[in-house]
């Protein structure tokens, strides 16, 4: 991706003429305005972007977007999007959807996004419930919180997003909130840039059905925080961090465990195979193997 | 009596060596011109356990197993036994035995009944005393075959040459084994059968499985993305393209699981590739959201079902053809896809050529419907023209159409819009699992849903214009009509041709493509007939039930359907087609 | 001009209260013994966009939602047009809209073209100045609807009051509403239309919506164990599982997609429990493996399919009935199920009780086919008899049986072996999704597996000879015979009642049972008829191709089928009958 | 489940009658024995035992034991194990399946478990390859292994059990070797006695796939260690302890979560959800809500 040529684009070239379906208030415009703003401050065409998202309110976010869009099945828009950049190298890639669509039907998903490692972002828009579905437990509904699934109480123990990503280790974690634009473009576009599979955990509260205060009560609770490079890579020290204060949400770049990418991967495995042979084998070739 | 057509089988445990043997010969003879044809089948055990396979040799090409086996070798009774549904014996079999196994009681009064001729061969004692192993066990077994009934000597020893070509002290020791059984029957064994291949070298053949031969048409037809999830009988499609893809340039990708490995495919077609999964019922089952999105988004993807006993887990190492509903039907709503069967190994290529041709021209879901019956066999085939294919290659939008583009145009003759990719500038849109207006964006009108669907029904017409592809054979004025799809074929041809030449006339139809349905090709078929046969391997008459729900069908019909874990044999159809003969 | 019947649309935004008062008319005519219907549309928008209700009241049983709308309430004109394709008028429609919100110049001409009677109302302007709050403009309406066309007040009193119960300053400030509304007509209105509705107050009924039905069902019929996953428009029947499984002791667990929530089911009721889930085409897409499994190791599970628009994720909100073929072929391999569809909503609790009976005595996957049309509207139900049933249980192996016990035993009439559940001493087994001896240990024999297949598929003939319930319309010896399935029933029946009104002879037939195919009632039905209209809510025109796949159709026939995204009208189903008759 | 009683059970009670399949020289074997070994401590009646297993080499398990089993499909012993516990609490409640099974196609099937702590116990035997179906790449082959799904080495980084279950807060972590059958046998012994979810990870090799050395390989990097009681509930400890020395792996109880699991929060709604009624509510009661 060229970033360093004079900028081309503007916010304008990456909206898209189709208003939101989101209730006025929803976390996700927050999440849209970041990604037009990394887009354009990652200058990278339009026309060069694949974003695939699952279905959930938030996995509405392609149709709003002016580039290559799926808005595919529920759960699967990892695989879609790893698909997509492995055979289209060059396309910058985006996986975005739900915390119900990431973390619950499409949870056997993420663990081999992360190890695969190829190249691509993936941002999770967390709003603690199923918000198309009409407000039922999501895998990060707090326990004890009253859903239209959980209505004497939910009894189940809420996922914590970046501690599995970390735990699967993901080259790339980061959170950010939708409140907090110009953080969450920093993290876009930091995970964007970031060669291999990068995750963007993002708090995008739904006043609809979790109520009109979500937005401020996770207000009260991030602080933006500067991990030093140094501690960057520790497993141990991520997850001391996210239990240290409960009482707190950091934002920032969580971990990185940088590794060769699948892509490169890839490359390598190509250059191995093709040993003693110095040009890609033609049909005629392969047919070889079969004479007896 | 000279034969032209030769069917081997044997028997052993797991070290015996039973299936190299058995690729030995299949080797051995389409390297001297002859083709052959070879089922191989394991008991319970992971590994190790019994095993068993059957050659079939001629000089003309093989269309099947054949019937009952001519010639038996069994290094063990017991392993017998367990294969006893499997093993048919024919009037006059000849069987060999390892002398240090001697024939149970209980069998001699049955051999006595088959006429069989019978020989104990000292196979493991020549091994152990020649040879200094017992591992020679099987191609000292060859020697006996060889000589005895007169199989290709030179190609196997070339075949030998050329498995062990890595190991040269083993090349050499394997070549004297097979010496040593030769020369043991030139010195000590009176022939007793009749069995005696006579060939006239020709041209070398290719020797090939199907899940190879898919593979490889996919590549041929420009595919360069394979994401799969191994099960079996569907492996060997991810293994060669494993071996193959990365120097070609390609992605092999092991996926988690068949969501994922749809998913892969379906994103990498998004992208513009040519893209492919294989998988075998389980897989297929799971894969039904990922072909509806496929069908709604129209996205060209290739998905491999190589079928086997079913339901659920079933039986995983044995055929059957009974996947075919869920294949036209499966997944909610409705969703089209092309269906398209292999017929044989040779023809897993062509249609794997087809499939992607199809799938790009139609931008939809195409299955391959093969099955383990013709995945997993070792079959002669005569060299493929790997260039002879113009390949398709997806329509995409001009210069003007790129103008206020609209990705899923409805006024297009065929149903098929241009699809931009992504890095073409000004084709963006959202591709959408969800009902959506021509421009993609979503929508609940009914109007909208209604013209896209047609326009996504609208391709069948064409489709069925352009892939009406069937085999058929016999006379086509015949009184009775034989119907059968896939891996079918083989029986089936080989019994027109057996009742052709027994001065009868039948006709018989294969059609390539099964959904949608080829209505035309069938009621021409159908046409004077008096009576019609359905043959399928499944228990519920899948394909005669799908073609009653297209065709008016008046004629008698006479349906043979029977659950798989085995292949239909010649005889079984050719009793069926007899009664109402 | 007394009516009997009217039908009434609400249309407005997000804070209008459309829907709400809707259902004030729902509650009010069947607290007063009355019938009614609602349907309930929404714009794109996830929350607080455009709305719209038709409500359908009646002193007889209401059958469907009928066709145009008699009376029109609008509070936007602009929010109309986005339900333009759903809201019909017919000739001398009542218009009522507010007064802040003038009709548009180019619909002046359009409505006087139909004749329409308009009314301006001050919806808002009464609710500002004589409650303060734009939030009571809905109810003020129901008091103008009430007066105007003589709805029943006493019964909307008291849906008020039961509705902010908990609250008694909202129940008095509404209460007032209402009057004000009644009072404005009463004083300012000079009433132009003909429509009032007559009625004699009868006992209270029950207001019910598809969804509540089936899982009242499912828990009569004994289930305490539901598993789930979020899907619209299936959603409500877990909601309903987790408010009252709890307190019955039961188990009601959403589970992380849809495969887990079949897989919990199928373990519940390996253990013995009367369990089930609920979804829409996607998610049974998932569940075709699971299905497969439940199907094989014969574990009685019931799975409900809300129908949607289709393929894909298509239109969720919106009714289609093309999951059919889906829910009959869907998984691979020969693997029974049996497939029912609920009609209306009282039927979704009769069909719930009687899938977990077919489940229970056949041990074999049942879907209720239901769809949104009927799972989400809200209709007037007579008074269940929740008692009256006698619940089936499953057949358990007794103590002579236990000896050697086999699971899969074949010698048994129906094919249904006793079946131990954990805890029973000397039931224990293996169940398997792999093909299985009658003890339930793997096999690859095709002997083995052909035998269990016939068993399993054996069922099928006393499953039909048992519930092959169909519900019929007509004259038995009518030349034109109408055949549609589930949830087209109230349009089709109240067409056929038309007919007959209008003297005129036709037949229609509706099954219970679709899958195994009811071959005989079919059979009969067909006889003597000489046109066949056959009505489905899908393109493809499943239901009639598979007719077509079991019977022999002589008939001249007639399909109307269309992709769905709205339910049918009793008016396009007449049109089509009215053609051949 | 009475443990205190005389012992009425022998290991013979829980053996049936079919030969496994199994290569000889399977790791499965051992795993095999020390679930009749364990079962017979706990002497629990084999007709209140409920095994249940997905696809695989492992997952044939079920069928060599005299309890109710089932082999089900690929990647689905969890939900259905899950199922049938909550069904049926008063059964104790087994999942077995291996490392493709289990971390593969029945990934995401792993953490829900976890976290609603259904109190069954989750048995996962890791050979590191796919048995069944003729050695593929496993999510837990080490990276550069050649498998035939790998012919020019593994490019994926190989996922961990352990650390997996212990990021997912499973109630309690063990980890076995299919050749220290006395270990093991400990080990399926304290999970099940375990009240909530446990998950044992077994290393279980395959001579067949991953050659005749694999469990000398193994037995050379495996200590038993018995972890303080103190350290037991932190995850932190547990992934140091497990990170610390790469050429070693711990055998033992590594962590526990302990917390009411969901048959008990389960029982806890049902009090909730009828307060205010005596009794269980009646069919003719549950209509009153649909009186208009
Ligand atoms: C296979 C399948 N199952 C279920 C659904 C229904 N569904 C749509 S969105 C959704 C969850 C929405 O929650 P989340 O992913 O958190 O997205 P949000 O709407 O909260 O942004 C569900 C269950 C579906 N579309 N497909
Ligand atoms: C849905 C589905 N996909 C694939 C398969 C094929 N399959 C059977 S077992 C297996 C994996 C075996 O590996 P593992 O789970 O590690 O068990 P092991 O044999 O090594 O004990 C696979 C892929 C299947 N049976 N079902
Ligand atoms: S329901 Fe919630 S998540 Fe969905 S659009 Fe509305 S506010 Fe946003
Ligand atoms: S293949 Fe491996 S895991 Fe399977 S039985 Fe053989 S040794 Fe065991
Ligand atoms: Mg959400
Ligand atoms: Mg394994």
């Amino acid at each position: 991706m060229a970033v360093d040529a004079p900028r081309q684009h503007t916010v304008a070239d990456y909206k898209r003429d189709l208003k939101p379906v989101w209730c006025s208030g929803c976390g996700n415009y927050g999440v849209l305005n970041a990604i037009y703003r990394a887009l354009t401050e990652l200058d990278v065409s339009p026309h060069d972007v694949g974003i695939i998202s699952g279905i959930g309110c938030s996995s509405r976010l392609p149709g709003y977007i002016n580039v290559y869009g799926m808005n595919a099945v529920h759960g699967r828009a990892l695989p879609i999007a790893q698909g997509l950049k492995l055979a289209r190298p060059e396309i910058t890639v985006l996986a975005v959807g739900g915390d119900g669509d990431g973390l619950s039907i499409g949870m056997g998903h993420f663990p081999h996004a992360a190890r695969r490692n190829v190249d691509m972002t993936y941002i999770m828009m967390d709003n603690r419930i199923y918000g198309l579905t009409k407000g039922q437990l999501s895998p990060t509904t707090p326990k004890g919180d009253v859903t239209v699934t959980s209505p004497f109480r939910s009894i189940d123990t809420p996922m914590e997003p970046v501690k599995l990503a970390v735990a699967f280790d993901t080259s790339f974690v980061a959170r950010g909130f939708a409140g907090n634009l110009k953080h969450l473009t920093e993290m876009v576009v930091a995970a964007i840039r970031h060669p291999g599979f990068s995750f963007v955990h993002v708090l995008s509260p739904c006043p609809t059905f979790r109520g009109m205060d979500e937005f401020k009560r996770i207000r009260d609770l991030i602080r933006v925080i500067e991990v030093p490079a140094t501690e960057l890579g520790s497993r141990d020290a991520a997850f001391t961090r996210e239990d240290a204060d409960p009482g707190a949400i950091n934002l920032g770049i969580l971990y990185k465990s940088p590794r060769p990418h699948y892509g490169e991967e890839a490359l390598r495995l190509r250059d191995i195979s093709r040993a003693g042979l110095d040009h890609e084998p033609t049909m005629q070739e392969l047919l070889q193997e079969f004479m007896p | 009596m000279a034969s032209t057509d030769i069917i081997i089988g044997i028997v052993g445990s797991g070290g015996d060596g039973v299936i190299t043997a058995g690729e030995f010969i299949v080797s051995a003879v389409s390297s001297e011109g002859l083709f052959s044809f070879m089922l191989k089948s394991y008991g319970a055990q992971i590994r190790g356990g019994e095993s068993s396979c059957r050659v079939r040799i001629s000089e003309q090409p093989v269309q099947s197993q054949g019937d009952e086996i001519d010639v038996l070798v069994t290094f063990s009774w017991a392993d017998l036994l367990k294969f006893e549904h499997e093993v048919e014996l024919r009037e006059g079999t000849v069987i060999l035995y390892d002398e240090d196994d001697p024939m149970p009681e209980d069998h001699v009064a049955q051999y006595a009944a088959l006429k069989a001729v019978t020989y104990a061969i000292p196979f493991k004692r020549l091994a152990k005393e020649r040879t200094q192993t017992i591992l020679t066990k099987n191609v000292i077994m060859l020697g006996v075959l060889a000589e005895l009934f007169g199989l290709p000597a030179k190609g196997i020893r070339h075949a030998i040459a050329r498995k062990f070509a890595a190991k040269p002290g083993v090349v050499e020791k394997n070549i004297d084994a097979f010496g040593i059984g030769r020369e043991w029957v030139k010195e000590n064994l009176e022939k007793r059968d009749p069995f005696h291949l006579e060939y006239t070298p020709g041209a070398p053949k290719l020797v090939m499985e199907g899940n190879a031969a898919t593979a490889l048409g996919a590549v041929v037809a420009g595919c360069r993305f394979y994401a799969g999830y191994p099960i079996t009988p569907a492996g060997e499609v991810m293994v060669w393209m494993a071996r193959h893809l990365p120097a070609l340039g390609g992605i092999m990708v092991q996926c988690e699981d068949e969501i994922s490995a749809a998913g892969m495919v379906v994103g990498a077609a998004f992208g513009g590739a040519k893209a492919m999964c294989a998988t075998s019922g389980p897989g297929l089952s799971l894969k039904s959201e990922m072909l509806g999105l496929a069908s709604i988004a129209e996205v060209p993807i290739v998905i491999v079902d190589v079928q086997r006993g079913g339901p659920s887990t079933g039986i995983p190492t044995k055929t059957e053809q009974s996947d075919l509903m869920h294949a036209i039907y499966g997944s909610h709503g409705d969703s089209p896809r092309v269906v398209i069967a292999p017929t044989d190994v040779e023809d897993c290529f062509d249609t794997a050529v087809q499939a992607f041709d199809i799938a790009e021209e139609f931008q939809i879901p195409v299955i391959l419907l093969s099955d383990q019956f013709i995945a997993q066999r070792k079959e002669t085939v005569r060299p493929f023209d790997v260039s002879r294919r113009a390949v398709y290659e997806r329509v995409k939008p001009g210069r003007a159409e790129l103008v206020d583009y609209k990705r899923y145009r409805l006024d297009t003759k065929t149903g098929v819009s241009p699809m931009a990719v992504p890095g073409m500038p000004g084709g963006q849109y959202p591709a959408s699992g969800i009902e959506h207006s021509e421009a993609g964006d979503p929508t609940s009108r009914v109007d909208t849903h209604s013209a896209l669907t047609e326009k996504r029904y609208r391709k069948y017409r064409y489709i069925i214009e352009k892939y009406s592809f069937v085999r058929t054979y016999g006379d086509e004025d015949a009184e009775v009509g034989i119907l059968g799809w896939g891996s079918s074929k083989g029986v089936i041809k080989e019994t027109v041709l057996r009742l052709q030449a027994e001065g009868r006339k039948v006709h018989c139809m294969i059609p390539q493509l099964l959904h949608p349905f080829p209505k035309e090709a069938f009621d021409r078929f159908l046409a004077g007939k008096k009576i019609l046969v359905v043959v399928e391997l499944n228990y519920r008459g899948m394909f005669l039930q799908f073609i009653r729900s297209r065709c008016d069908i008046k004629q008698k019909v006479v349906h043979y359907g029977r659950t798989g874990g085995k292949p239909f044999s010649v005889r079984e159809i050719y009793d069926v087609v007899r009664e109402v003969l």
